[in-house]
């Protein structure tokens, strides 16, 4: 099993979800995160022009079988993609074991 | 006329000052809560309860009187010859219907965050409808209070009392919020939004300034005048007493005991704030803001639960300035206390049996209190399908 | 005077129900929008509209009249003799400006969130400045509908209805928030804090005291009590209306829809209030609240997309509070209802008519819609270059 | 005895706009600070203040009188002949006691997020019960300056740089924030919620409307209606002002600075509000929104880092509005413009200098500053032990 | 080491603390994420009817040394499980080395 | 790859970020956690005196690239320490892959 952190861009969270979907990848968890990186904004406060790199990202914590790995990254791929810089990362780690509380299945039928 | 948008205006202090210091998963049922009691409060006065708390001449026992169902207009009463040139009937119905409400309000703090809403309403329906308008109807609608020569200028006893005796029975007969007493030790749960308290004992004391004010009623400028400056020393006066005890007993800083003091000063003041001048003003309100720093610490160690204080506020401060009225200015002395001591002993009485029966009927039949996993998952998702806040990040990027 | 002051204040309390129906994403937009109106409103008013709407007799037709650019005192304008004693001519010019500004607010809210800023303030000044005041002559400058014997006492139809209409054709032209309609399903795109709302309609209440109280112009004491009471009982059989229909209706103990029930009973009894008595205020009260449920639905299945309800509340219930004029009170009968069918009617056309080809002309020109990507990304970052809340959480160890 | 209740609620209105521009971290501090600064305020100005600020011609000299401790109700002080049948002693001296706790409440906005609590209470101590009536004597107490011909009516010399001047020294003190000046270069530190700081300015605004209408004392419809005109116009052209000039110097539409400007607006009619025309208030009020923005600037680029906008507010538009005496409006003259510039003068070294010496006595002995640790984890845990918020995320599932 | 990366229901929380504190596991972090899963909930807003599957839940974040993995799973499972859909997940992953500030401390020591 | 996963003080957390620029280490995701451990703070809340270990500390997720783990580590160590209980901790695991989403790029490139 392979967790999969994905870092995107807020704007696009709802295309993400349904993307997802699609392939059957409706189990995941997300929160929100400050991104630093590449990517700055300019502002104007009080009379102040500041520019900052501390941008709010949406962090989705998947955990799929190997074999849906591909696919699930695949779709990251292509819906969070916007082509401007800030577009964000994916991460993937390996997930030694799997436990759903309410069955307390383990392994990869625990996941969905 | 002002007044009364003023007292209105409380009403939404008292909402904000008992969200902030409750819990964000219970917030919509406190707020809901508070708009129906306003909305009942409103509704029931117009129809029954006015009649019942000033039935006039004709219809009045010493302990109980009716005029009739609804608002019946005087002959004069668009004119201010109603009261002698001071207001109308009107005027002077949309004011009383204002405090009625009060009294639930302040049970409401009380409850929050386990009380079933409709058992609430229920129990608020009635207990404005009709305990309130005949314990009023005692002293204001010249009941057998008034004859003995009690004297409770705009409700120490009469609003604050009645709300602070059913808080106290309500609160014994629910029981405390779980987690709040573990094991014999008594937690803290924390109020969600100080902010959101401060902006309502502002809105209170502002709205006081309504409510005592108002209670003038003739609008006499002197009376006024001296009654709104005590009512405000008192209220700091308040501020700086439970400011002084918690610092002193606790080491602490407390912004929320030192709101509850200003109110607790208010309230004090409220029985006699026609009869006091500045020094009298002044030790009132200290006191009260010294009683409320003990008054919440004891009833925590009697295992009362009371999130906002409420009981503290309304009853301990209410029975204190009822006192206060024999102990310092122009009607102090030794039968004068006597005199509101059976004033309070006498609504008192009436309040805790009334609010005992009916919340006791209510326990054996509906309920009081919402399951646990209600209670611990948050009233608002259960009793609302929503909850206060969404997604309070803002998106970016 | 004190009335112009709690009209003031309804206008934070417009700003705050709207940003607490909307997301965090686009609340300093909505406050933007909404103090910029008001000082908008305020200015053009002072220098253009005031003359428009009460030209005076000298320079009246039925349709249009003006006076002159900016404020001229007349010979007696700074005593009360101005009105028979009762009020200046500053204070009456302070009062309709505050109204004034009102108009545009109601617009505000069912466009939220995704029209263009600069858009909004063109058409927010040509609105106020010219639209509002014409329509408001027509009846309270002394036009054509007064001498019909329209009766609107505070706005239902002159100030709530011509923002209504408003209000409908730039959703309609402007077309729903993305992802409100998806896949022909009605989405839900919840509000970020029923705190700020709840606070928001609590003011309305509160400002309507004035709004009404204050439109009495004479403050004679029997007639404004009597408004007073009106307008609080109707205000709480909206909620009260809203929360039996919506219970009934969806099993639901909605807040927002009591929220806006309340706002509905105030905005019903606003074309009547000194004509109503205690159980007709009751009913326009009740039947507002019941029209707030359903059009709320109605207008979803029309795929109008009114995130705070401002089309329910003020075009729905505005017309409801004018018919009433004819059922209810002093005044009912068919001949009154059909003088204000004619009212309706007449207001409705040209508010219709002059909003579309104002807006429309916008829309050729510099567009009505922010950028889809502004709208999702939120107008606060894009427009105002920041965000409303930072940093939530409080920093501590 | 309403217009009380308005300035009484205008220090919600300053509260709130500071935690609105400040830091979560700090939030409860802020609130506990202005609270206190309240209740100290009203009663010092109780016991010592007001016999300060108006000796009564028995015990005053030019520059200083004091009548004796406490108040003292003269003869026909209970009935409005106090004042030629316009307001009684009590009425007098609320409305003056919520006015003196302004000037300290000036002084918490700039020194916010850094100031020892306890240091900030002993300065506001000082400075209201013994500062602010001396420096108020000298005009409103029949003085030097009043007989000199200066003109102040409601206070922007004599409340707002009064407050200002004592601000501007503060921070001199204190210095910046931590992170406010970074090698060399101005950071931004951003206010936790731009709702909140909306709130306070329209509370601000509605407040002045008491503050403006209730300096007439004498209840005269006529100037009392000119008044709140000129304070409304000037406000909404302050907000106008501070958008154009902010909008063109930066491209952006910031809110706060458009607050800051209707509050400059605000500041600076108040010298004149009843010796202004429309057009007059207009531009005074155009001028200061633009001062507003100018101010902002300077102040950064000085290193004077002021969190609210504090000393832009009160002492640059204060002088701006006393000035604007000479220039606009019926007193308008050469003459009048040096003897404004006198009274400023004279109040500006007064403040200046005795804002010095308390500073400077308190910083050392019991010092200025938190420690660096306590200002960088924040305020609230460190003197109050709590935080402002808790759990803002809402319990589901 | 290990980290155990919990999934629970907000509401169960106090319950999971207590008896972690029980075993000695009384140093983790938490924050709060929405999770997308089986459970769905019903919602009226303003009369409409709809259900999400985005939930309010709290992740836990423990890392633990190897011989207490097995005794932290086996709390976590019991305290956290109500056998409603929706009680959450359990997943593992190896912590290649883990460093306590304070005292620079490295490997299983620096946990506690 | 490396993940590093650091728990901190917020007060420390301006500091630590200036560092890690001065190493070019100008890009991860931060957010706030509730940590459980062994600091303990006392409060007083409305009369109630009680004592609490739950504290909130910055989350911060930085994926490196191998070389430069040990002296990111290093500037961690350093930057966040005060000396006192509570400083956090600092856990590392292994990354399998990493994507940029703008870029489609994989593997240590696709980091900075
Ligand atoms: N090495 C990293 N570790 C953790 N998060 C990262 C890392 N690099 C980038 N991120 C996250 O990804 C977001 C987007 O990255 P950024 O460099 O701005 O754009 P791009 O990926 O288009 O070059 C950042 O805001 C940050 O939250
Ligand atoms: N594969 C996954 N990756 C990450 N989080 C998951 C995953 N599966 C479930 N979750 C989390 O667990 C929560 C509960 O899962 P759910 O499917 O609703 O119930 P159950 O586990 O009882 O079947 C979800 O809300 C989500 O936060
Ligand atoms: N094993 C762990 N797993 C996850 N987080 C931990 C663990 N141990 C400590 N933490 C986090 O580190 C923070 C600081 O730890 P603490 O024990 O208070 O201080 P110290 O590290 O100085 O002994 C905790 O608040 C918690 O957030």
């Amino acid at each position: 099993m392979k967790k999969i952190e994905a870092i995107i861009r807020k704007s696009k969270f709802d295309d993400v979800k349904d993307a997802l979907q699609e392939i059957n990848v409706n189990f995941f968890s997300y929160w929100d995160v400050t991104g630093v990186g590449n990517e700055k904004h300019g502002h104007v406060y009080r009379g102040v022009a500041y520019s900052t790199s501390e941008i709010q990202r949406r962090m989705l914590s998947i955990v799929v079988s190997d074999n849906f790995l591909e696919k699930t990254i695949k779709v990251l791929l292509e819906t969070a993609y916007t082509g401007t810089v800030g577009d964000g990362k994916i991460f993937v780690s390996t997930i030694d074991e799997a436990y759903r509380i309410r069955t307390k299945e383990t392994g990869t039928t625990s996941l969905s | 006329m002002i007044c009364t948008a003023l007292v209105f205006i409380m009403h939404l202090g008292f909402s904000l000052l008992e969200i902030g210091l409750t819990r964000a998963k219970n917030t919509i049922n406190i707020l809901f809560k508070n708009v129906m009691i306003l909305i009942i409060g409103i509704l029931t006065y117009t129809f029954v309860g006015f009649s019942l708390m000033y039935p006039g001449a004709d219809f009045a026992g010493g302990l109980f009187g009716f005029a009739n169902f609804g608002l019946l207009l005087p002959v004069d009463g668009l004119s201010p010859a109603y009261a002698d040139g001071h207001y109308t009937y009107y005027t002077d119905f949309l004011f009383q219907a204002m405090f009625a409400a009060t009294a639930a309000t302040i049970v409401s703090g009380a409850v929050a965050e386990r009380i079933k809403l409709s058992t609430f309403l229920i129990f608020s329906t009635i207990y404005v409808g009709i305990i309130y308008p005949i314990a009023g109807m005692w002293k204001w609608g010249g009941g057998f209070l008034d004859e003995l020569g009690f004297y409770d200028f705009a409700g120490s006893t009469l609003v604050h009392s009645v709300g602070g005796w059913a808080a106290v029975i309500s609160v014994a007969l629910l029981g405390p919020r779980i987690g709040k007493f573990k094991d014999g030790k008594i937690s803290v749960i924390q109020g969600h939004s100080i902010p959101l308290s401060t902006v309502g004992a502002f809105l209170l004391w502002f709205g006081w300034f309504g409510f005592n004010g108002g209670s003038v009623l003739s609008a006499d400028p002197g009376v006024t005048s001296l009654v709104l400056v005590t009512t405000c020393i008192s209220a700091a006066a308040g501020g700086l007493g439970a400011f002084l005890v918690s610092y002193l007993r606790y080491r602490d800083n407390d912004l929320s005991m030192i709101l509850n003091g200003v109110l607790g000063g208010l309230v004090g003041i409220t029985a006699g704030a026609d009869l006091m001048g500045i020094t009298d003003a002044f030790l009132i309100g200290l006191i009260a803001g010294a009683i409320i720093v003990f008054s919440v610490g004891a009833l925590d160690r009697m295992k009362l639960d009371d999130p906002v204080g409420a009981i503290s506020v309304h009853l301990s401060c209410g029975i204190w300035g009822t006192l206060a009225v024999g102990i310092f200015g122009s009607m102090a002395g030794w039968s004068q206390i006597l005199n509101q001591l059976i004033g309070i002993g006498a609504i008192g009485l009436f309040c805790v049996t009334s609010s005992f029966i009916i919340l006791f009927t209510l326990r054996k039949t509906i309920g009081l209190r919402v399951t646990e996993r209600e209670e611990i998952e948050g009233l608002d998702t259960h009793e609302h399908g929503t909850t206060a806040y969404t997604a309070l990040s803002v998106e970016e990027g």
